[in-house]
């Protein structure tokens, strides 16, 4: 039986509608020490405003370099059961399904081996398995190995990627994410669990605009889908939505970035301007009945988001405005080019530079040059609007 | 625990998708046609061929055992055939194709404490990291915040509230924003307003000083002899606590109990839906931390989205409304003070400042 | 008679319908020497493809330190008539109005001491006399002064201020602009004839935000007018526009930025959310006879313009959203403000830095500190998003 | 020619500008009601008392010999009561209160080449600089070009053709800019694109050596010894060539004929109306000097005219219009190449990436 410790603080945390991970710690607490340390280092923390975690040191499996985040706490004498206190990242499946079964498998080995608490999932999208100790790491690892589950990725690599559910359950989905998902992981197994990059880089895989697994604020490389030809409309479900009551011209046509819709009460007709359209998804989203992305789809690359640390945060910016997803040779290329990006950056890129901002400090020209891409318009939102040109000095006559 | 015998298996990825898949998902894959809101916290996705797949979707602390992970995967087995997924903002939606199934999984899982919701216009649950459950870094906690502020705005996540639009709230515990805060409607973000105290005993020891010079973003250290040991120094003035010099050396720590608080930011998005992607800007610089409630930040957050339910045009999401309107309007409707701090100053500070005289003026305000 | 040059690539610009400057400097040069030759150097310089002036010293007129910018030929034994070229830049009377006998008094002068070419005007604003020699400056300077016209600004000083005919001739200005601007340059005569700054400084005034001399573009300080309650609706008047054939709908409610109109074709009325409106003068300029400004006017000060030399060019950016102008006692606030300002630039101010840069470099907030005046949500287009917030080590605790 | 005995005058000011006003104007002066425009070149401002003022606007070069002036002199005696005005983009206005004479004046100016236009949606005046006739900066000339482009352009400057908005050109012979050209709807800049030769002779005893070497935005000069002489060196490729090292210092020439020419710029605007004030952005990087037609730099304003023209909505400006439509349209339509140069690299290059998956596609552009 673990020491009983109070913690008056968080149990206020077990009141209240929404569910309480204190519930769920006192719950692993009941026959985990880990777990019940941990309750009571995070009352003390409550109590002091401050936390109890020192820097981990480098710990992990043999032959990766990645996977684990090392963990101890700054008072080991007065919490000796989590004096290590490390969390794996597991490699979730493509898109967060799971079966029944799956879960269990994860849960007994977690039982088995660590505190009993996780979090499904990390903000990258990994299982994360939430505590356990330098020892435990190699046993966990191939047990999770021999039920089918591989670590993730953590440090200077490849970061286990991630994509919005697709396919599998959108009616929006321009290609299949968790298909090309799987595969990028698969093909970047040796970066992912060997970092040997300036820094970390995410791949994330989005259906479709609306990004559900917001790839473009925060993946090196966002994968969006997206459509060329028209939006096929449903003439008589737009007027279903109209006689329901829906307010189309404000709703949708004033809605519309690229106001390139009419709407005509009269005949209840929606008019898309298809050569305008931004491809945003307003429409379609507000009306999932009558519209859909058209039947010419692919997607759209973006390149270089991240959190602000160093240089501040950055948006993704388009790379390659169109993308045959289903058309294996144009995802070779792709990968071509993201191993191209990838020499080049692992040549120039400063230590802890996310390509991003190793973007920024090149420029995009220079960088695009480097790799070997043509600009087009499509990569800018606007042209230079400053004269501070620098004119190549053999090509000033041309 | 070692079991000598096995083979010892490493670069094998994670399962392929594939085996996870249900059933009317693997046969309508790519083929679905359209989807409806049943009931809050239950939707409907309707294949070309007519199969019908309903999702539940509940709510989670995302910090779970394995004992209520078990728990699910019995639900799951009673009314799923065993099948059900988490998603991008770590709900747990269980799936099948009987709406009476869908029903009682809802019934059920809330009288389990993992109430549904979270679909179609509304706040669903707040993406965040680790805090003081974890990490060496964190200005506040995590679970905690999160949990005080969905209590506090549960009725906006179980349909009882109609919004506008999407709002969705991140927590990050320092800056590093592992959450990506920096592109929510609504961020809670922890923040450091102390500069790094140096041990300098075992500043050489445990960090490069080059290193640690380079980390600064503002070159606000250099390295200096102290009491006669190599180690730096930190010019304050220039120092804006962003911690990344104690990520390279833990010998520079920055936490402290009474510096160390919570920002709010508002008006981030990430889809491309009407509007670009945004960032989220600062609403109010600093508020102390307040465990185990946090009732101030509670008070802010609340503040924003009801001043963003009640002005707000149907889809406009937290940001596209303070655009149209203007930021005069969401600070004299709130209430938050303007201060300095929220006059940008770092380095495309100066495309921050308002260039134009398109203006609404204090007569009409109310 | 001056000595005749064949100018056959100029001559070419004597064709076609808009009024030839060959023409003028031909028309000059028929008595006047220096004419003569500027049209001989000009052709040279067509034909080279290269300018053929020199740096200009510092020329000028006892007591001034501005006013004139020194011009010399790099051929000067071929052109000897030019071997001064210095311009003198004449304050205009705001507006630009004139009487003819005003436009003859300085014709007659500037035939008797110079080369008898102006600009009218220079794109500051100046009356600019083009060419003369160094010994005529004075002369000229009093001739001027005798008809009562004296010197505008260049150096580091305050330029020529200028503004829009305003209420001279426009419905929509929202105060005078002319008496405002001549104030302005009376009270500022000792700053405007003896450069005393750290670069240039221009204040420019617009009668609204239509801004019709450009000021947000390029003025230091920008004066622009606006009004603060409703826009002045005459429902007939719509109703007109409408009948006679407007697109009401498209052309002005559908191109408010603020989205605050609505017009219903029924009644024909617009209704206008005067709360939201921007007064961006859209819908006024596009039904003149129906909409006007309203009657509580004043103006709005901005900050800070400037073209890219040498750290990029700049916008205004709004310093007082709304000041009252017609009040003497305001403007009076907004002179010692002025006066606050250029006391700081004075002392801070890096040699050659415009005062938008000089923002730029110490942070709008710390500018706004030192000056005394409070940040208010007006000045920016949105609050910061990055967190890089240097806290003030006594308030963090608040 | 010095008159001795007068009294010298100084700091007296312009002459106050109520000397100058017509007596309508006086009698009116902000009471102005309405103004309608009348015909092209002509409009008419309608006061609450009913008074009229008939506004001539014509054509002029701004380069006016007295000549010239005197004739408008003239002209205003005749129809005007001797007041006439001229415009913030340097046209001149003839000002009446008879509608009859508006007529005449308008007739009578056409005839002495000073055509009436420029009121209303279309294109007035170029507002321009020196160039060659008077600057030692220019990279091209100033009045040759507008000259050149005006004439091309005529027919939508006396009111032939119509377009959707304004739309204002400016020029400028170098990067200082004197034209403001920064935010205009087509902007035609002078570019030097050569760095400075320099004088190693004359540098020193021309020039501060620290004065020139901070005066570089890029850093690119620093103080070298040439010769055994005190000079400078300039690293050729951080060079952007703006000319500030050669208005601080002469020795430092950068014209070229060969390597001097045009750069056009789209799509700025100062007015508030409808959208903010906005920079100009890159068209065409180069075009060489070609007078005394310049016709490649008349054929790419044109291409830009016309696009716009039969592209844009009503009371779009350019820039409006692009900002719309999308830049690939842009540059689809207008034929332009889309180059290196053309992707910022100053310091705000980053803000100008494409950080959005809003995309317009092929297949529908023509
Ligand atoms: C576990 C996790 C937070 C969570 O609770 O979900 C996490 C936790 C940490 N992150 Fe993170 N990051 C996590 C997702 C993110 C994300 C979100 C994402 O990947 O989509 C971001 C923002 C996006 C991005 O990458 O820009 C993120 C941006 C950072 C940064 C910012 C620096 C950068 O530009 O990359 C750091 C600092 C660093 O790398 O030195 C950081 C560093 C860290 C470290 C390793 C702390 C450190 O300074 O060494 C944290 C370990 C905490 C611990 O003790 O467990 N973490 N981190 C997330 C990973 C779980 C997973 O694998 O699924
Ligand atoms: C399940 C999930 C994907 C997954 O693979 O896990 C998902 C699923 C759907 N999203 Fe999403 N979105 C999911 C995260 C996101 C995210 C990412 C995030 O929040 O971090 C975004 C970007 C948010 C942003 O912009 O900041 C996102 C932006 C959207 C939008 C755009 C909304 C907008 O107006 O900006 C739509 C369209 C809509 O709601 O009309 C959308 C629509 C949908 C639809 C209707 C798509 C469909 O036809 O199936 C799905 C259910 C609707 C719902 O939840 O309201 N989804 N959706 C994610 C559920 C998270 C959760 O548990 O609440
Ligand atoms: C004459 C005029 C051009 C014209 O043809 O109209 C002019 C001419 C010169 N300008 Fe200018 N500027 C003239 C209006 C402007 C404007 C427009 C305005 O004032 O509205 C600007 C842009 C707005 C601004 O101030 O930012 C302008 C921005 C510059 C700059 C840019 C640097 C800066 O940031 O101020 C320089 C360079 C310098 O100051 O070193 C400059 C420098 C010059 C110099 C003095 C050349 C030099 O490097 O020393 C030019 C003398 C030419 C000559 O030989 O006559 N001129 N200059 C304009 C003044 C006439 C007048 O008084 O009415
Ligand atoms: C005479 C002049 C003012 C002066 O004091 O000299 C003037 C006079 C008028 N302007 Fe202007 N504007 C004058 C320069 C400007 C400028 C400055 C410039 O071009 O350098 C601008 C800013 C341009 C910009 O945004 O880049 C300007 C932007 C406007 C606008 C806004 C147009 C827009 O849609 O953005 C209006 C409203 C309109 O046209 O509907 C306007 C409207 C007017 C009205 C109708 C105002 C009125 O009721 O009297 C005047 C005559 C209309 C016309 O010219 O079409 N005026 N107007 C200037 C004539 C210049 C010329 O010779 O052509
Ligand atoms: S990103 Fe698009 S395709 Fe993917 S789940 Fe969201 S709406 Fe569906
Ligand atoms: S997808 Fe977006 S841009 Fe395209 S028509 Fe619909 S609302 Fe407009
Ligand atoms: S946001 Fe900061 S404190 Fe929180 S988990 Fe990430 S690195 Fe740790
Ligand atoms: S906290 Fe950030 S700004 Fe302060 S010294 Fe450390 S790295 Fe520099
Ligand atoms: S700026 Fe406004 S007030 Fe002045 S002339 Fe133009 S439209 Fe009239
Ligand atoms: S002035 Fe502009 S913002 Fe105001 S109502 Fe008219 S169009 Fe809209
Ligand atoms: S733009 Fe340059 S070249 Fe032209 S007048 Fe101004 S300073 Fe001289
Ligand atoms: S031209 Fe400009 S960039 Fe080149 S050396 Fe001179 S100052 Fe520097």
């Amino acid at each position: 039986m673990p020491k009983e410790y109070k913690t008056p603080k968080l149990d206020d945390l077990e009141k209240g509608p929404w569910p309480s991970f204190v519930k769920e710690i006192k719950q692993a607490a009941k026959n985990n020490e880990m777990s019940n340390d941990l309750l009571a280092v995070l009352e003390r923390s409550y109590d002091e405003r401050i936390g109890h975690w020192k820097h981990g040191g480098i710990v992990g499996v043999m032959g990766y370099g990645g996977g684990v985040i090392g963990r101890y706490i700054d008072i080991p004498d007065e919490y000796p059961n989590i004096s290590h206190f490390h969390t794996m990242r597991i490699n979730q499946p493509a898109g967060w399904f799971y079966t029944s079964e799956a879960l269990r498998s994860i849960c007994d080995i977690w039982e088995k081996h660590g505190s009993g608490l996780t979090n499904m999932h990390g903000s990258t999208g990994d299982i994360v398995l939430l505590g356990t100790t330098t020892d435990e790491l190699e046993p966990t690892f191939q047990d999770l190995a021999h039920v089918g589950f591989d670590l993730g990725g953590s440090g200077s690599d490849v970061r286990t990627p991630s994509c919005c559910v697709g396919e599998a359950r959108c009616e929006w989905a321009c290609y299949d994410t968790m298909g090309v998902c799987y595969e990028t992981t698969m093909r970047y197994q040796d970066e992912l669990h060997r970092p040997a990059f300036p820094y970390k880089w995410k791949f994330k895989f989005a259906g479709c605009p609306n990004d559900c697994v917001a790839a473009k604020a925060r993946a090196d490389i966002s994968v969006v889908g997206t459509w060329r030809d028209a939006i096929k409309v449903d003439d008589a479900e737009v007027a279903t939505y109209y006689d329901n009551g829906m307010d189309i011209f404000n709703d949708v046509v004033l809605n519309c970035p690229a106001r390139c819709m009419k709407f005509d009460h009269e005949s209840k007709k929606l008019e898309i301007n298809n050569a305008d359209c931004r491809r945003c998804m307003h429409c379609i989203n507000a009306m999932p009945k009558a519209l859909r992305p058209g039947d010419d789809k692919g997607a759209t690359i973006l390149i270089g988001a991240k959190a602000p640390i160093i240089e501040g945060a950055l948006l993704s910016s388009v790379l390659i405005p169109f993308l045959k997803m289903e058309d294996e040779e144009e995802r070779e290329a792709w990968y071509d080019i993201m191993e191209e990006i990838q020499d080049i950056w692992c040549e120039e890129g400063k230590n802890r530079e996310r390509i991003g901002e190793f973007i920024q400090r090149v420029g995009m020209a220079n960088f695009l040059e480097a790799v070997g891409v043509e600009p087009i318009p499509e990569m800018v939102a606007y042209p230079r609007d400053n004269p501070y040109i620098f004119f190549e000095q053999d090509e000033e006559e041309e | 625990m070692a079991e000598a015998q096995r083979e010892r298996l490493t670069d094998i990825g994670p399962p392929h998708y594939e085996k996870y898949l249900p059933p009317v998902v693997k046969k309508n894959y790519g083929q679905w046609k359209y989807h409806e809101l049943v009931e809050p916290g239950v939707m409907v996705h309707v294949a070309e061929s007519g199969d019908e797949l309903y999702s539940v979707r509940c709510a989670s602390p995302r910090l779970l055992s394995i004992q209520t992970i078990r728990k699910f995967a019995d639900l799951a087995d009673k009314y799923c055939d065993g099948h059900l997924r988490f998603t991008s903002r770590h709900n747990v939606e269980f799936l099948t194709t009987k709406k009476e199934n869908a029903a009682k999984i809802k019934k059920e899982a809330g009288e389990m404490g993992f109430p549904a919701g979270g679909i179609g216009h509304g706040i669903t649950s707040i993406v965040h990291t680790q805090g003081w459950v974890h990490c060496h870094s964190a200005a506040t906690d995590a679970s905690g915040v999160v949990k005080a502020v969905m209590d506090d705005l549960f009725e906006y996540f179980n349909g009882e509230k109609q919004v506008p639009g999407k709002c969705r709230i991140a927590l990050a515990c320092c800056l590093n924003m592992c959450g990506a805060v920096h592109c929510s409607d609504i961020a809670i973000l922890g923040v450091h307003t102390k500069p790094p105290r140096i041990s300098h005993e075992n500043l050489n020891k445990m960090c490069e000083i080059p290193l640690v010079s380079a980390s600064c973003p503002t070159a606000a250290i250099r390295p200096a002899t102290v009491d006669g040991k190599a180690s730096v120094e930190v010019i304050e003035e220039q120092c804006m606590f962003c911690a990344n010099c104690f990520t390279v050396c833990p010998a520079m720590p920055l936490a402290d109990p009474d510096a160390d608080g919570i920002s709010i930011w508002v008006g981030g998005k990430v889809s491309d839906a009407r509007s670009k992607p945004m960032f989220s800007k600062l609403a109010v610089p600093f508020i102390p931390n307040n465990p185990p409630r946090w009732p101030e930040t509670i008070a802010a957050v609340r503040k924003i989205v009801e001043v963003w339910a009640d002005n707000a045009r149907p889809y406009e999401r937290v940001g596209e409304w303070i655009e149209r309107v203007g930021w005069p309007r969401f600070f004299r409707l709130t209430g938050f003070e303007f201060q300095k701090e929220h006059v940008d100053d770092f380095k495309y500070a100066g495309l921050s400042y308002n260039r134009s005289a398109q203006l609404t003026h204090e007569p009409w305000e109310e």
